[in-house]
């Protein structure tokens, strides 16, 4: 896999738990503080391990995407004020969310240390109940009825836990179904513009994932994008010389 | 710490009393300065206004409630042993009864909350018994007879929904995920602890 | 005999966590007296040279040994062994002390990653468990007596920097904007099922 865009990646990350994770180190290497300027700086760099990483399981690529999309966003604003996007701009912005998440881990390595310390507490042992004589001792108000209701509830909360794996998998599948998409779409039609390209997102999340998809395609010189005037809406349109197959779909598979 | 701390602190863990000659092995010290430090704790402890005393008992001594507790005391160990289940107890029994014989870390992955405790306690109640049949080295836990007949039911099967509850798909899975990752909770799918 | 002293027989007797409510209940007394009596406890003695002190976690409260007991204690018990923490535990555990109650979505926003198993590990080691409190009616989730007796801590508070973390103004942002858009929920990052 080679982009030749991307090889700007002067750090190596060994490994890491998490986009947060990830974006924390990136910043951290290049010894910034956590801000818009910095977060846009690394980018390029997290959107090259989220695409090259082999330890990203599925269940987790989901996540790794929108923070992904969120900083191509932060990126893009950066250069042209005029995408502000009221739907991407809802949330927790991500300059506070990874502050707050570099405290956190900063603190739990204080908690690590106390945990090896082994300057523990005990319990005391339960020996005063044992010395009770209790043959049997009925639980009042338990019944027939109410058991198989609690076993219907205690199955209920156990599916989403046997279900988990396979729903995150089916859900990455889905954002990559999404940009496979995304990539016909503006290949088949000659020109479309951001507004249009955005407007058809379902969700928030299906937002993201349209302009990640975007921003990548015109990196890769798959499109080519023309604002006529600041404030107006981005035409887009097929580059020419795009190559037929289809790398971005490919990178997330 | 001082020594009355230390011999305070090993009596009340360990929940048993202890020679002295025991305890100065546990805190390296003399006996004769063990002996010192259980007689100031005697006039310390139990001068005090507190809720637990050290007894002494020939060569041994243990920490035990104060005989003024004794009413309040009782009330709460008949409390917890005959009293209304909470709810993660009687949820444990609910499991152990439509899907047992469990062992503990089966019964932990159904309820996906450690059970040690819980199990315990059912089976001072005489609710819960351990059977002879070991699973992967450890002991299987199922209802007791007692409890069935207290339900009114002869045997497990006339529980309401038997087969159904019990055969449970979602159960069957989560049970499998156990068996292929038998070393430790670490090898779960996604993510270890 | 005083409240405090029968709190502390109970305890004691008990050797197992109580609610402030339960404890009014078994001494017959109004809860705001039991909290006074738990105040006073706290501050006698957990500032004295004891062996044991009182531990406090969300409404309930323990009896625990010193942590500098440590050593000469572990001779005398069996506690089961922990082991280390992974990077996505201590993270997690971090968090929810620090910060918790939180809902899974809480702690997600938090981490950026989803967190359903680190949750289920979590509990299944016994060092997060569900509060009985409900927020968006999701269940909460917070650290455990065996979480802070591991630590040797007698409450969260005594962790490093508490102030200043739990009351970060910026986590209270994040979260208040997480719940302030109750509908967008289903389409936070790291809701999956």
């Amino acid at each position: 896999m080679s982009y030749p865009t991307l090889m700007a990646v002067t750090f190596q990350v060994d490994s890491f738990e998490g986009p947060l994770d990830l974006l924390l180190q990136l910043v951290e290497q290049e010894e910034l503080d956590v801000s818009s300027v910095s977060l846009a700086k690394v980018a390029e760099q997290f959107l090259h391990y989220v695409q090259s990483s082999k330890t990203i399981v599925p269940e987790e690529l989901a996540d790794f995407l929108v923070i992904a999309a969120k900083l191509m966003y932060l990126k893009s604003k950066l250069l042209i004020p005029s995408l502000i996007d009221e739907e991407l701009e809802e949330g927790p912005d991500l300059e506070t969310q990874l502050r707050e998440y570099q405290r956190f881990v900063a603190a739990s390595r204080e908690i690590d240390t106390m945990w090896k310390a082994g300057n523990r507490s005990f319990v005391r042992e339960q020996r005063a109940m044992k010395r009770t004589e209790v043959a049997f001792a009925p639980p009042p108000g338990v019944t027939l009825e109410s058991l198989a209701a609690l076993m219907h509830r205690v199955i209920a909360r156990i599916e989403p836990i046997v279900r988990l794996p396979k729903a995150s998998i089916e859900r990455a599948v889905s954002i990559q179904d999404k940009i496979r998409d995304l990539f016909t779409r503006i290949r088949s039609h000659a020109t479309t513009s951001f507004h249009t390209f955005v407007k058809d997102a379902g969700s928030r999340t299906e937002a993201i994932i349209s302009f990640l998809a975007l921003l990548e395609l015109v990196k890769q010189r798959f499109v080519v994008v023309d604002q006529k005037a600041l404030f107006h809406d981005i035409d887009i349109s097929s580059s020419p010389d795009a190559p037929q197959h289809d790398p971005l779909a490919e990178s997330f598979a | 710490m001082n020594l009355e701390a230390k011999i305070e602190a090993i009596l009340f863990a360990a929940a048993k009393p202890f020679s002295v000659r025991r305890l100065a092995e546990l805190t390296d010290e003399a006996p004769k300065d063990i002996e010192a430090a259980i007689t100031a704790m005697l006039e310390s402890l139990n001068d005090a206004e507190s809720g637990v005393m050290l007894q002494r008992n020939g060569s041994e001594v243990e920490l035990v409630t104060r005989p003024e507790a004794a009413e309040v005391v009782a009330q709460v160990v008949k409390a917890e042993a005959q009293g209304e289940l909470s709810r993660p107890s009687l949820e444990a029994l609910t499991i152990l009864a439509y899907r047992g014989p469990l062992t503990r870390p089966e019964l932990e992955q159904v309820r996906g909350v450690q059970s040690s405790m819980i199990l315990r306690n059912l089976q001072l109640r005489g609710l819960v018994e351990e059977r002879e049949d070991v699973r992967l080295g450890q002991p299987t836990y199922a209802v007791t007879f007692a409890f069935l007949n207290h339900l009114g039911v002869a045997s497990i099967e006339e529980l309401p929904e038997y087969e159904s509850l019990r055969g449970s798909a979602a159960v069957s899975d989560v049970l499998a995920q156990l068996e292929s990752s038998v070393d430790s909770i670490e090898e779960l799918p996604t993510q270890s602890v």
